[in-house]
């Protein structure tokens, strides 16, 4: 049965489980056959889920919720992949900034258009500060470790998937880069997650479970052999170095499993934490709470059993 | 009057034109009255800027006259016609192309395609021109004189019935003149035609035409319609006539002393 | 010339003049038709009525803010990339070295992606207007000077050789003879161009900013306000629509020699 | 004219011969040593040796599998711009009416960014190459309809009246006279517009591809792999060099006579 | 000779010229060998594409002889010189310039500014030529022959030490013609100056020249030199000279029945 996968962004190492199944012949085995398009943006994700352009994906569960507050998008999360955020202050490590009270005053670098930039005050807030305390400016996601190495800025934005990127971007200029995730500091909710279209969920449901089952097996290889995992996913795209994928997947583990997954179980939404993460989707995107039942944005009846 | 408008075969009623719509602007050309015959050769000859172009140009339908009418045989003229034939004042040739296609070009034009007899009729008539050797040439390759040749060719080769001419030797030597001049009475001969001829040669007004119509000064309007009885054929020996000299001298004194138009 | 162009009738006139709004009204009908008949979702393509309703969930001011933004910097975008390319086209039509060396520098501008230069760009002028004014150049400059060099060069042989017969000074062939002659062909660059500098100016936005209509369009959609992303892709039209307008009218106003005859 | 403009000497002549290739050799050995002296890192301007060297990271095969990916729909993208802008300017030439209506239609197509739209074109054709060829189509009709537009109204009135005084169809004089005529106005818009193809292939593989340069360039630049993405760039800049000349070309072999004399 | 080669103002030797370089191309104009004097006027007649308006141009410095050359007061012409105004045979106005402009031209494009008196000349000038009410005119709002005229007049207006005129009144009527002509001498009397003057009218090159330099037909060389030895100031009545007479007709002559080339 073919499948088409949706990325929400370039393929990279947080990427990697799609591409571990089909090299590991996980989706073969059950009769799959995935191709895989990549996306721009979370939105874009969505928008070609739920037109049909792709059956199933990975995406923000955030962006879904946000878009099924205000528009009835026809795409739902069947699994979780990151159970914490994975936003994050990085700065050098010369500049002293070690917590993100120290981010007072200083100025603070971020693309235009990421989720992060609605999460910003929620995290300032938990941690004593206000959107009038840092000096926040936008520019280009490419633009923005250079800024922090150059010392253009103090501290920028940017996902943990990113960190290893960083860390070699730092050391090439000989310097050393502190990460200041925003998970650990009081921002606790469900992140990227598999989508998937309503309408291949109706028509396929034996589809999407197989996959689905595959799926969850691709993740644990994914995060038990990073660097198998890598492997496959630079014989897939040749323009990933394996090396660097795999430093990728090992700086994200905790991404995917950490205490959350260890109460709950790896596949698993757990209900509070789904209202708690709806809250702050809400919160961020300045929408009321009532426009959506969190509920309505999953279905779990797809996993395996 | 009736009978004359009745054979004639161009007729202008009261025409004029001002270019400018404002009321007190002055007339380019004013009130001429004038009925060619079929098959009549008539030069036009009048100062610089009196509007002989501006006549022409009505009569050809490309230009609504602001007063009076013209009419083709009883047809109002609204729009260019089939029957005629232009040389424009200026060479206006089409640089893209060489002389020959330019020469061709009214029939490619107008009917999309020419037959290889009309390329040896465009042959012939350049040779007639002294362009045999220029017809791969491009126009800017061409003298003045050469350029104006071809657009007077142009204008032969489509044989129309109607024939507009421009001052269209005016930029050509004595001899080539009189023997392009007299090429066109021949072909005039062989193939009637009704002939509007603008000059500024009065011998070149005599030798060739029917009646010459004299052109005051702007706004121009008719100072005279003079007819010109000198046989047919005409060759280079009618400028010996006694007849011939008269004609001139009339038509300078016109010029040199112009009366006031009756 | 020979038939009139203006249709005769009072009704045909009015039809004649208010056409292309008629043309507009209808076409929004027909949207709107299309999304109510066919049920299209928001996300693909919202109807205009939820355009106009997303319209008024944003205050004026901030429209106002975000409008200005965008203005401010195509405008300074397409200013200064006049200011380079019409030097420009002068020094490569004067000098054939320039040309040949210059052009293909040119078209290698042009033809760079500007996310692959966004973060050289901002290293070196900072997140502010400095950057967005370069980018939004970038993208104008080049139609520009294709069109002022492809005009100069078209001058009529004579007129230049009435020039040289004079023995002036070579800027004056080339303000007085070369550019009234290119008038035609730069206005046509210009229109051109002044699309272009929305486009930069959306573009530099993407990169790098707060405000502009650009940033709230890409901002809106990443939000999934897809209705309100519309919103300000009319008023991004609107702009569009009323910069070229001004082009024409300056053309009209100050070179109406320069415009086709009308009869 | 009257000076020589060709250098008389032979070194002059080869100085002049090679200045282009000159000029560049110089621009890049001043970068590689601003590069190396002023410590620039990669990640903001790489070193031209880096870039080659990143050059030779990535196999011959895929470079070439990307280049084609992005040269395939630029080209088809151009070739359906010209398919669309001519007969549009005919229409609008020829019917002042269809000018009113179109042309502010056409306006804010050319104004609207394509990732606004990206969501409607890609459901209604697809992620394949329809979608790309149309974003490239969109990126790139506007220059060749104004410049078509402008050219074909410039014709001298004269060369208009020969053909009204031959009673010829609307038609021939359109292609006889005006479409002629437009030559060096055409060849200026295809100018512009061959290298906003090259953009309008990039911009179409943000939106949706899995090759092409200008994927490659956006996934080198995700991954900070800086040099590589110049490398890439400097393949976008190449392919837009060639179709540019092969522009040039066309119009010296084609249209000689449209071509500035040169004395 | 070589006392005339020191007095000769303008001196060509041997010029010829071929636009196209292939070997076995004809040539365009070829051993024209003439010396003008300083204040001489002499006049240029040749059958159409005979090399006049080559010669001229070469002469002007706007085109490099292929074969010879030419000096002005023994400096070889490879450029334009600042003493020499042109005529053009096309009137070669600027579309975006009124007439006034036009005639101005010339002082703004080669000093950037003209003063009130210059304006005032400019003003004497076109209402020389008839022109005073279309001073604020466009080009295109011009009969061909008034826009002749505003070309001659901006020649005129740089008072040139050498004015070199291609067809100026080729396409204007006998009268106003004729009165320009005289015009131009009496500006020659008062301000003398060296005129090279191209035209198609044998009557003309009489009555205006010192000498007539007679072209053979293409490949233009020289046929024939003739002095006119017409007393001055010449007007209306030298046509009636019987000397006149004679030169026009030795000229017609030549033009008639081409002898060889000596
Ligand atoms: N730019 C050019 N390229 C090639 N050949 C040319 C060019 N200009 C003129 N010729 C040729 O040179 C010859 C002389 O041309 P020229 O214009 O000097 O003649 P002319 O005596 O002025 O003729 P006319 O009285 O018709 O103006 C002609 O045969 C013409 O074909
Ligand atoms: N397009 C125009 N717009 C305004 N006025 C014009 C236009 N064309 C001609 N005129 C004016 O109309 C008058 C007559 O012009 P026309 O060209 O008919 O003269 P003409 O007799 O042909 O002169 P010539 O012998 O010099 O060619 C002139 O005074 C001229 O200024
Ligand atoms: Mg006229
Ligand atoms: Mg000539």
């Amino acid at each position: 049965d073919k499948v088409t996968f949706q990325l929400d962004w370039l393929p990279g190492g947080d990427k990697a489980p799609v591409y571990v199944g089909i090299q590991e012949g996980f989706f073969e085995a059950l009769d799959l056959d995935v191709s895989i398009a990549s996306g721009r943006g979370s939105t874009d994700a969505l928008t070609k889920m739920a037109t049909g352009q792709s059956d199933i994906g990975s995406s923000d569960i955030g962006a879904l919720m946000a878009a099924k507050a205000q528009d009835d998008v026809p795409v739902v999360a069947v699994l979780p992949y990151f159970t914490q955020a994975p936003h994050a202050f990085f700065a050098l490590k010369s500049s002293g900034i070690d917590s993100i009270e120290k981010l007072d005053g200083k100025k603070v670098a971020t693309s235009p258009f990421t989720s992060s930039n609605a999460f910003l005050p929620l995290v300032l807030k938990e941690n004593g500060l206000s959107d009038s305390d840092i000096k926040l400016v936008k520019s280009d996601p490419g633009a923005l470790g250079p800024m922090m190495i150059t010392g253009n800025t103090d501290a920028i934005i940017a996902w943990v998937t990113n960190t290893a990127l960083f860390t070699s971007q730092a050391a090439e200029a000989g310097k050393e880069i502190v990460e200041l995730p925003w998970s650990s500091a009081g921002l606790s909710l469900y992140s990227s997650s598999l989508l998937a279209s309503e309408r291949f969920l109706e028509e396929r449901p034996d589809v999407a479970k197989r996959f689905i089952k595959a799926y969850k097996k691709s993740i644990e290889f994914t995060y038990s052999y990073p660097d198998k995992a890598g492997e496959a996913l630079h014989n897939i795209v040749p323009e990933v170095d394996a090396g660097i994928a795999a430093a990728q997947i090992k700086s994200i583990t905790n991404l995917v499993y950490n205490d959350v997954t260890e109460k709950d179980g790896f596949g698993q939404f757990e209900q509070t934490r789904l209202m708690q993460t709806w809250d702050y989707v809400a919160e961020a995107n300045a929408l009321s709470t009532d426009a959506l039942d969190p509920k309505d944005a999953v279905n779990l009846n797809y996993l395996p059993d | 009057m009736t009978t004359q408008q009745q054979t004639a075969f161009v007729c202008m009623e009261g025409v004029g034109h001002k270019y400018d719509l404002s009321p007190d602007a002055p007339m380019a050309v004013q009130d001429i009255n004038l009925n060619i015959h079929r098959h009549e050769f008539v030069a036009v000859v009048g100062p610089s800027g009196c509007g002989k172009s501006t006549l022409l140009r009505m009569v050809a339908g490309l230009l609504i006259p602001s007063h009076g009418s013209v009419s083709i045989f009883n047809n109002p003229v609204v729009e260019p016609r089939d029957d005629v034939g232009i040389v424009f004042q200026k060479a206006n040739l089409l640089p893209w192309l060489n002389v020959k296609k330019n020469v061709l070009f009214p029939l490619k034009h107008k009917y999309g395609r020419y037959s290889k007899d009309d390329e040896k009729r465009a042959d012939e008539l350049l040779k007639m021109a002294g362009l045999s050797q220029f017809s791969e040439k491009m126009p800017d390759e061409l003298s003045g004189g050469m350029q104006q040749r071809v657009g007077i060719v142009r204008a032969l080769l489509l044989n129309p019935d109607i024939l507009l001419m421009d001052e269209p030797f005016s930029a050509l030597d004595a001899l080539t003149r009189e023997q392009i001049g007299f090429d066109l009475l021949k072909i005039w001969h062989e193939k009637p035609k009704t002939v509007l001829f603008i000059t500024h040669s009065i011998n070149e007004a005599v030798l060739l035409a029917d009646r010459i119509l004299v052109m005051s000064k702007r706004p121009g309007s008719v100072l005279d319609l003079i007819k010109v009885d000198l046989p047919r054929p005409r060759t280079s020996k009618t400028i010996n006539d006694p007849k011939f000299v008269a004609l001139t001298d009339t038509i300078r004194g016109h010029i040199y002393e112009p009366s006031v138009p009756a | 010339m020979s038939q009139a162009s203006l249709p005769k009738s009072a009704l045909g006139r009015l039809l004649y003049r208010f056409a292309p709004a008629l043309f507009f009204i209808v076409l929004i009908a027909l949207w709107e038709l299309v999304c109510q008949v066919g049920n299209v979702p928001n996300y693909i393509l919202p109807a205009p009525s939820a355009i106009v309703s997303a319209f008024f969930d944003v205050e004026i001011s901030r429209w106002l803010t975000h409008l200005w933004a965008t203005l401010r910097v195509a405008l300074m975008g397409f200013a200064l990339s006049i200011l380079i390319a019409i030097p420009l086209s002068i020094g490569m039509i004067r000098s054939e070295l320039l040309n040949r060396t210059l052009y293909p520098a040119l078209i290698v501008i042009q033809s760079t992606p500007v996310v692959a230069v966004a973060p050289l760009i901002i290293v070196l002028l900072g997140t502010d207007d400095p950057s967005r004014v370069l980018i939004t150049c970038l993208i104008t400059f080049f139609p520009l000077v294709v069109s002022t060099t492809t005009g100069m060069l078209e001058t009529p042989p004579e007129m230049i050789e009435l020039s040289q017969s004079l023995r002036a000074p070579r800027y004056r062939e080339t303000w007085q003879i070369r550019i009234p002659y290119a008038i035609p062909h730069i206005f046509s660059g210009l229109r051109v161009s002044i699309t272009l500098a929305i486009i930069g100016a959306v573009v530099a936005e993407f990169v790098a900013a707060e405000k502009g209509l650009g940033y709230f369009i890409q901002f809106s959609t990443s939000f999934f306000k897809i209705p309100q992303a519309f919103a300000g892709l009319i008023f991004l039209a609107a702009i569009s629509l009323l910069l070229f307008k001004s082009v024409q009218w300056i053309q009209m106003y100050f070179f109406p020699w320069s415009l086709p005859k009308k009869k």
